[in-house]
């Protein structure tokens, strides 16, 4: 799909917890072509503190109403000047940027994991991957209870296991404690988003489990679309940048001490 | 409607708007955006002799606005950049500029020669004024015999038009675009970043992973705009001005100021239409204020 | 709570927050919003030896999270200075330090030795770095000899802490830094402002009635923040840090590149009370740390 | 009145029409304190191309409520940003701010003259003048018919004479050509805020009449409050700062080429 810069209608804001914000966006061009794992840029009005646009994941797309959403938590100026966004304002945006994620094919199982609004992108390969026909686990991780979101949402598309930091919900510990990990599932691939730290881990199970793993890249970007160099990481073929040869990449490829 | 048109020596421009180097990739990346071929011209991302990786990440930290980047010449060299790039950019219809950067005055050389083979590389912007490079890169462009001696040197082996960029973190940046200018520059672009750093208070560490990097956006426009302003009157042949350029209002201002041509950079990333806007804006300018060439206001500034 | 007293030379300050010269008039001024005594130190607006009407009308022009100023120096004299404002200000329980200003080393000289005799003024900062005045000023600090020159002439006449206020319009900072401590200077502070300009593209008249000013503000603190860390690694003496401060977390910033103090400049335009709440905002953050001194983290910045 | 850093509530904004703008303000101290002709410098949040703030005249103040107002125009990012505050936000203001015009005694005629948004602190003088037992006459000039607002609250404190550049209501042109100027009434003093040029015209015509004349001038300014020396006016004194020895000068003050 070609790369675009646009003034998209803001049709919903839905607060889903105190810090966690999806909001809906109504583009013009049909979005079915938008892949899992891509994200879009966006820039930040009345916000002095941020200057350059901040990169979102696609949480889903919305192909009958040619719309998508991003899932934006606040965490500084820019997405909690996101965070108050009105329906029927706009949003000016560069879309659609990155690779995505791997999609599967019929039959697979595969495991996908989120952690905090790393879960964002998870839903989205949730559905497609349901659409084509892979039996879904999806294993989401949060601090407690109450940072867990749109759990209902994930279960339409596979299995949902979940863990908490405290034990307040699901498996107590990190994401890579969950049964569903070491368990009777062989999953054809892990894919993963969320803190670099769980990534790695589910890094070094899927080495231990010798199971194809992808992981969603978040590094600090310029401009998105390929031309500031500034969002590299190193790959065992040298830097990539994480906004066109990314954000999504397998782990084999990165230079990860794991 | 206004002539838009100007010349950087044997460089025609159809209008004053090009991008800066490392902010446009090598214009492909733009393609989706809109038709490059409608700009003035474009420069390249820093070339060198040989392959660089370039600095470790992070390698960007946005300031007030601006931002800091230590990318560090990341590109494949000049072997890949004749086989694989100058192949999908010779076909622009518009000036392409290589960004020609060494550690030695050797390299220099050994570079500009294998981009004078390049019959459709209008022109060469050497840059002696990287900020994120160990050897050379700016060190050549804050010592005035240093800045001298590359450009005789790469002088006398490009004929075409050599553009010399300039580094804003000297004394007296008009005195070292005098003295390109008398060993042949053909014109001077400024400004390239100033060194500048960042710090994470909580964490306690650098913002960079080289500590120091090169500051460009609106923060640096009043900085870059006061030198274009003094090397302008300085010097006979064009000036290019780069820094902070976000919007036809701000390209009007060095113009102003005594540019013949300006540079967009950072704009580039807030807005990937920023430069292709600018030329409807400065047109717009121009018919508002019933001018109709833009050479009746270049240097235009009213004391 | 957190010790946050330094100090500088001779100079015991209660805190590391200073309020920088023309931004602060004489402290008076400020006297509704909060209690002057409590900040680390002021200083007042800078001072010539005769009086000065400054620069005309327009002085000031906003920028990119900056502003520009063409004050030039606008003051009373010292003679008036003495009998009018000193009054004023000796009774105040803080640090009072006055800016010199000459346009000859003569005139450096001849204000400080007035400046010497009152008892409670407990140090100056020699400013040869001011932008806005045609004759010394900037001249005094983008020349290594010149500065070196003023300060050794100046620290013969005067015993108490003498600063020097460094210009960043300079390739290379470090170098002049060096050269101050070596005759005498008891601390630099550093920066000035940067020398900028406005244009103003429907009117095509600058937007200062000087054409060039000195940049101040956000906008410049990445700079000037490279330039402490620069200067804290080639100089022994304690280094105050300038440019762009609004806040405890810049102030941190600062002094994790190796600044022992700061001063607060446009940010007191903005807020006058950044000063005062910045004082507040470093004692929170030294305590979320676990950090007793401040001096536990000047130059604390982890590489 | 000691001057203060507050945090004020917005307890109104009115849009008089398209560009002009009535905020107003309410104080934790008394306003009766406030002066006509003082001005509050007003921090401007979420508008990044506002650095510092921006200056706006005292308009009136209703001391009942603790309140004061200002008249905003939209000229600039600063001044839209302001236009479009709601009532319960909260406006960082210094205030007050300047010296304020000279006040009338028992019986003295006076002209209070305002131009575009120079209105602005002519409301609050006329309603002081007028309670200080001063016959007031206000002539106010604007562009159009239709830039010419608050007529009716201006009626409460005094005789109402309009100008309009094309005619459209009031004497046709500038207020220097509106008759009461040159009348029957011998007035005490002018007293004059509005461009730059109508100032100086009416300067011209206090200096043909004879008549005691103040101005309230606009100077760019970066603090305020007298310590950046930015603001200055050539006086018969030398450079003096508007905001703190103005913004109200009397025209023999000023060093105006009349
Ligand atoms: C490809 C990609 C996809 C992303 N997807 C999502 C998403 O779906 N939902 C979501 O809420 N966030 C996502 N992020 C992170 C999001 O971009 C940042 O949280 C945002 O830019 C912070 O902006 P701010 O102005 O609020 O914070 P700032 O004030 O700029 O920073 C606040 C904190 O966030 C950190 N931060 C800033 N930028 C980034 C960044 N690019 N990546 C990681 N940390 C950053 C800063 O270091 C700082 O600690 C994604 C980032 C990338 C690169
Ligand atoms: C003492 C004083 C009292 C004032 N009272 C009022 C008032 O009651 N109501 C009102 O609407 N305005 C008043 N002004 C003018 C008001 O401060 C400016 O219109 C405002 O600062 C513009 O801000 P902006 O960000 O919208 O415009 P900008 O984008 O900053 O500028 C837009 C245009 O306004 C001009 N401008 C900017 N600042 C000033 C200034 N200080 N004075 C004059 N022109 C300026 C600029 O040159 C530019 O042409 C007053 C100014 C002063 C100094
Ligand atoms: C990410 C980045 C990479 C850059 N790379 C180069 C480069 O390779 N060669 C060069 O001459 N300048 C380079 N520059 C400097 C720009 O070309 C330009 O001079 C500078 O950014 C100031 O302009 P601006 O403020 O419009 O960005 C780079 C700038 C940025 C932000
Ligand atoms: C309006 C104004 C007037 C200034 N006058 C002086 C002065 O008289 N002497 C001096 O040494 N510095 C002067 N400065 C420079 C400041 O002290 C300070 O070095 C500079 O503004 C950078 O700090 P900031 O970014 O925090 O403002 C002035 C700055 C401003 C903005
Ligand atoms: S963010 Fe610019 S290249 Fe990736
Ligand atoms: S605005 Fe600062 S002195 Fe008047």
């Amino acid at each position: 799909m070609k790369k675009e810069v646009s003034n998209l209608l803001v049709t919903k804001n839905i607060a889903l917890n105190h810090d966690n914000f999806l909001i809906e966006l109504k583009a013009d061009s049909p979005v079915e072509q938008i892949l899992p794992g891509q994200f879009v840029n966006v820039k930040v009005e009345k916000s002095p503190n941020t200057f350059l646009r901040r990169p979102f994941s696609v949480h889903d797309t919305y192909p009958s109403t040619n719309s998508f959403s991003i899932l934006v938590k606040a965490v500084g100026d820019g997405t909690e000047a996101l965070s108050v966004i009105k329906e029927g304002q706009r949003l000016d945006v560069v879309f659609p940027l990155g690779n995505g994620f791997k999609l599967p094919s019929k039959g697979e199982s595969i495991l996908l994991i989120g952690g905090g609004v790393g879960i964002a992108p998870i839903m989205h390969l949730a559905r497609i991957s349901k659409e084509k026909g892979a039996d879904v686990h999806i294993l989401l991780g949060a601090r407690t209870l109450n940072d867990h979101i749109l759990i209902d949402e994930f279960k339409r598309y596979g299995t949902v296991h979940l863990t908490t930091d405290d034990g307040s919900l699901g498996t107590k510990g990190f994401v890579t404690n969950h049964p569903v990990i070491d368990g009777k599932i062989r999953f054809n691939r892990y894919q993963c988003c969320g803190p670099d730290p769980m990534m790695q881990a589910v890094a070094r199970k899927a080495k231990q489990n010798e199971t194809e793993c992808e992981v969603s890249l978040e590094n600090m970007m310029a401009c998105g679309f390929g031309v500031c160099l500034c969002c590299v990481t190193k790959t065992n073929e040298g830097n990539k940048c994480v906004c066109t040869e990314g954000p999504v990449f397998n782990i084999n490829n990165l230079e990860w001490q794991i | 409607m206004a002539d838009l048109s100007v010349k950087i020596d044997k460089l025609a421009l159809k209008n004053p708007v090009m991008t800066a180097s490392g902010t446009f990739g090598n214009g492909v990346e733009f393609d989706d955006f809109f038709n490059v071929d409608e700009l003035g011209g474009i420069i390249l991302k820093g070339t060198t002799l040989n392959h660089r990786e370039g600095n470790d990440y992070p390698r960007m930290a946005e300031t007030p606005s601006g931002m800091l980047n230590a990318v560090g010449l990341q590109n494949k060299g000049v072997d890949y950049f004749c086989e694989h790039i100058y192949p999908k950019v010779k076909g622009y219809n518009t000036n392409v500029i290589v960004n020609v950067n060494g550690s030695t005055i050797e390299e220099y050389i050994a570079l500009t020669e294998r981009i004078n083979e390049l019959t459709n590389v209008d022109a060469i912007e050497l840059n002696i004024s990287c900020p994120n490079v160990k050897q050379g890169g700016m060190a050549f462009g804050t010592s005035c015999p240093m800045a001298e001696q590359v450009t005789k040197e790469v002088r006398k082996v490009y004929d075409k038009t050599l553009i010399v960029k300039l580094s804003p973190n000297v004394t007296n940046i008009a005195e070292i675009a005098k003295g390109v200018e008398n060993k042949g520059a053909d014109s001077v672009s400024l400004v390239n970043t100033f060194l500048g750093m960042a710090i994470d208070a909580e964490t306690r560490k650098p913002m960079l992973s080289t500590v120091t990097g090169g500051l460009s956006g609106p923060a640096i426009k009043p900085i870059a705009l006061r030198m274009v302003w003094q090397v302008a009157q300085a010097v006979k042949i064009p000036v290019i001005g780069i820094g902070g350029i976000m919007d036809a209002t701000d390209a009007i201002e060095f113009i102003l100021a005594g540019a013949s041509a300006v540079q967009v950079g950072t704009a580039n990333f807030v807005d990937p239409n920023a430069s292709v806007k600018m030329i409807k804006g400065i047109e717009d300018y121009l018919e508002r204020h019933n001018y109709s060439n833009i050479n009746e206001i270049t240097g235009g500034l009213q004391l």
